[in-house]
């Protein structure tokens, strides 16, 4: 229960002391963060150790307390959170260095920590809807933390919009399941089954694409780099875009085998087009964020065959890799001042250490043995291998591996081909060194302890000889092709296309955005005609009333004058309805009411 | 029986706090003092203003007298000697004391003068916050008793008076009463040096001594009303209960009419921000402390 | 036609009659302590139907928040002594409608509704404040102290809009 | 039936009806919240003939009597926070000056 308290409160108490001291920001957040690292290490010392789960109950709703639990699957992952947590703020003690405004960026680190912990370690629904939304807020001000820039704002709210129109969801599935099962206890729910459960799983699956940036609402993962690189690093690995693929390998037990293939095709398709949208990159942190999607397209995928736990150890491996890659990026970032891919060009060449953690990485994203990202990858193959939609499934895996390797490799070729300058090692660069190591060494070690964590939690993971050799085969061309064939002659005429974040008929925005767009200027245009039509109308029954007024018929000439006057008149009146004015709206709002009041009094009386 | 009991000692009361408060700031005890000075007002002219708001200005000397009327109306004096015994007795209380604020500022507004109106409105800022520092001591009182009824809580301070027991509360109970009955230092609505008598200064005649007998009644209320939280009400050896009460409300009395005028007036923003920002946190932390004592030392 | 009935008739129709006469009188403070004394006839009317600590309550409350309200209308109004010709009224027709109409309403439903049988035993006065007491820090105790947190939110953030903007240090 | 429900409740209508009349006809932001607070005083005078008629066992209408009063605090403190910023900027709280919400 304490280990339970510390996790998720340590990084809070830490959030306030870094508001009231404002000074030492950083120290107190590593503090913070450590200390919930301690508590989670404790926790799931405690589920290897074979103890009962704990569990605490918050006082909350009379029928519906507040849940935490501490089973295998969720200190795994708030493990996961912790330690990948920690890196991220060591990293970023020294890429903040120089801010101005460093207590707010760590205060809020802190809360989204604090939020995440609270997500993964929640038992039932509404706990994890107010952690999903907590977590919602502080990636948006974390994505515009400097909203001071040009086009942070805008990027923020992007982020913020599509996870949150995803949400709803979420909201509903919820509902639902707790109206189904008659109590918000996520374990119980989870007996749902039937009809409700295959609706609930889809809208689950809408919330989960919306936050882990599945195709289509993949783009604002990509834009959301208009954070700071730390914030980078800990949104794609452990907090904001895995809570979708968490919340799914949470529910997978629930899932009816239509849904789940719905999920498996969704992640495959996902990771073959972000993929190529990865590889046609311009800039080295589009590039691992269009990644990352992909990653999590093969998680689900993974989840889709029946194999969550084959998922979270990718989850957890790619959570390790990832961060890692953000934090090299954030290095090189912060010696050439920028990331396109043209800029950094050669910086491995100046950070040989920097960079060999990249490249150490980014062989374990792209799975080559011994490193961690083989094994979970490698599991991952053989899972669709032998399940029953792996057929369909198995060359979107594949493919997705091959792009993989293509794409990292085409990343270490662009850092290590060109001038390489070293710029002069400075403090920060020490921290940022120091938070990077740790996650490139999980990256490499962590394929030691999946064993044991697959017994922990209980499943049996395949494993085979083919999936293995189709894993190694895929990486290793995928690798080969990058690092040879510039982009263009892979993608070919698909280029453009990528690059463009393949657009479908104009990407989210298009689907959404425009034709709402365009139906304002059609209805504009009708009005416009209307109003141009009421006018030459008037100008009409004028010219007529003068032709009339020759064959004196003063009568007529009345009757269209007044007829125009009140067409113009009523639509004067028609504007004042939006006048702006209070007490208009009052008044409308208390009508409306009234009208509201009156139907429903008489419905009983139709019925 | 009782209820003539209770009129009489209202009348000696009054007369007695018109004595003291006499004798406070003219420095001569005079017993016939406030006869002869009814006396005086009586047979002086009835000034009516041109401008005036004639409602308000009627009003407002009979509301101030009625709100510290009903306000004495939850004080008991011995037991079973006490107007109404209501379940929310010390929360009544403070509701009848707020409408001294209503009348005031009536009185402020009615007769169109600027002195009247400014106390007025000085009084609605110095009400506002120290009502706060009265319900919020009282607060700490009631829960020791574990009720709102006068009764109980006298009879809950039969073992150690509150005084003792909550010594922050009583001082802040009493600055917050003195302020609310605004005699000096707290008399920023009829400061005589500054506002020439503020709210009192276009009152004449019988409108004035309504006026001055509703301050008077209020003076007595919020003394009878630390005697009854903090001083243990009637409780006391050898004398009976009434006579314990009466001496002590008019020690009280006395106390709170010669040590206000040892201290100087203070300023408006200055007493507003003291008990915000201090008297508030300490209240708060009166209750705290209060709170864990009642568990701790359940006396 | 019992007590209670007389008595609610009483304060009910003073709690009416003062607030009709919030909109009629021209002076802003009559205004404001019309509103005040409306809402203590109501607090009158609570301890009519016996629910003591309420009432209380709502006389206590009401005589400060309204006294707030009169001086912010002198501070805001032209014309707070409604002295001179001001109009101070708009779409009278509507607003007119508007109420008999929620008036109508409202008293169609009272009357008309079917309220079932009507309860004798209530708790005393003590009684009710020691439940409520159990009620707001046990059963309901999140609801009350969001409703805490929403006043404390509330009067940061009415602060925050209201103190006059200072300018921001611009960013080195 | 009884006479002692019906009454407070006409009451509560009859104090609705004000309500409703003062906040659509005032030109003053003032005012026009002192019309709301008659709109929820009449709430609160019919949660309270409910409690006491229909179900006096119920603390929770009791508890949620608080609640609204809760509401009107807070619809004064922030109806004051814009009047003044308002005040500030435009030296009126008059409503019909104010058009800035215009669609």
């Amino acid at each position: 229960m304490s280990a339970l308290f510390v996790a998720i409160f340590a990084p809070v108490l830490a959030s306030f002391a870094v508001l009231l001291l404002r000074r030492h920001a950083g120290i107190i957040a590593v503090a913070g963060a450590g200390v919930a690292a301690v508590a989670s290490a404790v926790l799931l010392a405690q589920a290897f150790s074979g103890a009962a789960a704990t569990e605490l109950i918050l006082p909350g709703l009379p029928t519906y307390p507040l849940r935490l639990e501490a089973s295998a699957l969720t200190s795994a992952l708030s493990m996961m959170v912790a330690t990948v947590a920690l890196f991220v703020l060591i990293f970023a003690v020294g890429y903040m260095k120089k801010d101005p405004e460093k207590p707010r960026f760590f205060a809020t680190m802190l809360m989204f920590i604090a939020a995440m912990q609270m997500l993964v370690l929640s038992a039932d629904w509404i706990l994890l809807l107010a952690a999903w939304e907590l977590i919602g807020v502080s990636s948006y001000l974390l994505i515009g933390f400097w909203h001071g820039k040009s086009g942070v704002a805008g990027s923020a709210m992007r982020a913020f919009i599509y996870t949150r129109s995803a949400d709803l969801g979420l909201y509903i599935a919820a509902f639902l399941l707790i109206g189904v099962a008659g109590t918000s206890d996520i374990s119980t729910s989870l007996a749902t089954s039937g009809t409700a459960a295959t609706l609930a799983g889809l809208l689950l699956l809408v919330a989960a694409m919306g936050k882990s940036a599945q195709v289509p609402l993949n783009d604002w993962l990509q834009r959301a780099m208009a954070g700071p690189t730390p914030v980078s690093a800990l949104l794609h690995s452990a907090t904001l875009v895995a809570a979708g693929a968490i919340l799914l390998i949470r529910v997978a037990p629930m899932l009816p085998p239509s849904t789940l293939l719905v999920v498996g095709l969704v992640g495959g398709v996902t990771t073959v087009v972000t993929g190529l949208i990865a590889l046609g990159e311009k800039d080295l942190k589009r590039l691992l964020a269009a990644s990352t999607s992909s990653q999590y397209g093969l998680m689900l995928l993974a989840i889709g065959v029946g194999a969550p736990i084959v998922a979270l150890l990718h989850l957890i491996t790619h959570a390790a890799i990832k961060s890692g890659l953000f934090m090299g990026a954030g290095v090189f970032q912060h010696a050439r001042g920028s990331t396109l891919m043209d800029d950094v060009a050669g910086a491995g060449r100046a950070h040989k250490r920097v960079f060999a953690g990249f490249v150490l990485a980014a062989l374990a994203l792209a799975g080559i043995p011994p490193l961690a990202g083989f094994f979970s990858k490698d599991a991952i193959i053989a899972a669709t291998l032998y399940a029953p939609a792996g057929a369909g499934l198995l060359p979107l895996a594949l493919a997705g591996t091959v792009l993989t390797g293509a794409y990292m490799a085409r990343a270490m070729a662009q850092l290590w081909r060109g001038k390489g300058e070293a710029a002069a090692p400075s403090q920060a660069l020490r921290w940022m060194g120091i938070g990077m190591a740790g996650p490139v060494v999980l990256a490499i070690i962590l394929g030691a302890g999946f064993p044991a964590l697959e017994r922990l939690l209980g499943a049996e993971v395949a494993t085979s000889a083919l999936a293995a050799a189709m894993g190694l085969g895929a990486a290793g061309l995928g690798l080969v092709l990058g690092w040879f064939l510039p982009p263009a002659h892979l993608l070919g005429a698909l280029l453009p296309w990528a690059q463009n974040g393949f657009a479908i008929a104009g990407g989210m925005d298009g689907l959404v955005a425009r034709p709402v767009l365009a139906l304002a200027t059609a209805l504009n245009r009708f009005e416009t005609w209307l109003f141009n039509a009421v006018i030459k109308l008037g100008h009409a029954s004028l010219r007529l009333g003068r032709a009339s007024r020759i064959s004196d018929e003063a009568g007529i000439d009345r009757a269209i004058f007044s007829f125009a006057r009140r067409t113009v008149a009523s639509g004067e009146r028609a504007r004042k309805l939006q006048s702006g004015l209070i007490h208009r709206q009052l008044a409308i709002t208390i009508i409306a009411t009234g009208i509201l009041a009156a139907a429903l009094f008489a419905a009983p009386l139709f019925y | 029986m009782s209820e003539w009991l209770l009129i009489l000692a209202l009348v000696i009361g009054v007369y007695a706090v018109a004595v003291l408060e006499s004798w406070a700031s003219g420095n001569r005890l005079r017993l016939l003092g406030p006869v002869v000075s009814a006396l005086a007002l009586l047979g002086q002219e009835s000034v009516l203003h041109r401008k005036n708001d004639r409602l308000f200005f009627e009003t407002s000397p009979i509301l101030l007298l009625i709100a510290a009327l009903l306000s004495l109306a939850i004080i008991p004096l011995a037991p079973g000697l006490i107007v109404t015994d209501l379940a929310t007795g010390a929360l009544f209380f403070n509701a009848a004391l707020a409408y001294v604020l209503v009348a005031l500022i009536m009185a402020g507004w009615g007769p169109d003068g600027a002195y009247g109106m400014i106390g007025g409105w000085r009084f609605l800022g110095q009400l506002i916050a120290f009502a706060m520092l009265v319900v919020m001591p009282i607060t700490a009182v009631a829960m020791r008793a574990e009720s709102l009824s006068t009764i109980t809580i006298v009879e809950s301070q039969a073992q150690l008076w509150n005084i003792a027991y909550q010594p922050l509360g009583f001082v802040l109970f009493a600055i917050a009463g003195m302020a609310m009955a605004f005699v000096p230092p707290f008399d920023l609505p009829n400061a005589e040096g500054e506002l020439a008598g503020g709210v009192e200064a276009e009152y004449t005649g019988v409108r004035r001594m309504v006026f001055r007998l509703g301050r008077m009644v209020l003076i007595l209320s919020v003394a009878s009303a630390a005697t009854v939280f903090y001083l243990g009400g009637w409780l006391g050896p050898w004398l009976p209960a009434w006579a314990w009460s009466a001496v002590k409300i008019l020690a009280v009395t006395a106390l709170m009419l010669a040590g206000g005028r040892m201290f100087p007036r203070i300023r408006e923003g200055t007493l507003l921000a003291w008990a915000w920002k201090l008297g508030i946190p300490l209240a708060l932390v009166n209750i705290f402390l209060v709170g864990v004592l009642v568990l701790v030392v359940p006396l | 036609m019992s007590l209670q009935v007389f008595f609610l008739l009483v304060f009910g129709g003073a709690a009416v009659w003062f607030g009709i006469v919030v909109f009629l009188t021209h002076s802003m403070v009559r205004s404001a302590l019309a509103l005040l004394f409306s809402q203590t006839a109501i607090g009158a009317m609570f301890l009519v139907m016996q629910a003591e600590f309420l009432g209380v309550l709502q006389i206590m409350m009401m005589a400060t928040e309204m006294s707030i309200m009169a001086i912010f209308m002198v501070m805001f109004m032209m014309d707070p002594g409604g002295l001179g010709e001001m109009d101070m009224k708009h779409q009278r027709k509507t607003s007119l409608a508007a109420g008999l109409v929620a008036f109508f309403g409202a008293l169609a439903v009272a009357v008309f509704a079917d309220w079932g049988p009507v309860a004798t035993d209530i708790p005393d006065a003590g009684e009710q404040v020691r439940l409520l007491g159990f009620e707001l820090l046990g059963r309901s105790m999140l609801i009350f102290e969001s409703a805490g947190l929403t006043i404390l939110t509330a009067m940061i953030a009415a602060t925050a809009v209201a103190v006059q903007a200072r300018e921001r240090k611009p960013k080195p | 039936m009884s006479m002692e429900l019906i009454v407070a409740l006409s009451m509560g209508a009859a104090l609705f009806g004000t309500g409703v009349y003062g906040a659509l006809s005032q030109t003053n932001l003032v005012m026009i919240m002192m019309g709301i607070e008659l709109i929820l005083a009449a709430a609160l005078v019919n949660l309270v003939a409910f409690w006491r008629y229909l179900h006096p066992d119920a603390m929770e209408a009791q508890m949620f009597l608080l609640i609204v009063m809760t509401v009107m605090a807070v619809e004064m403190a922030v109806g004051f926070g814009v009047a003044i910023a308002r005040f500030r900027s435009r030296g009126s709280v008059e409503m019909e000056e104010a058009q800035e919400l215009k669609g």
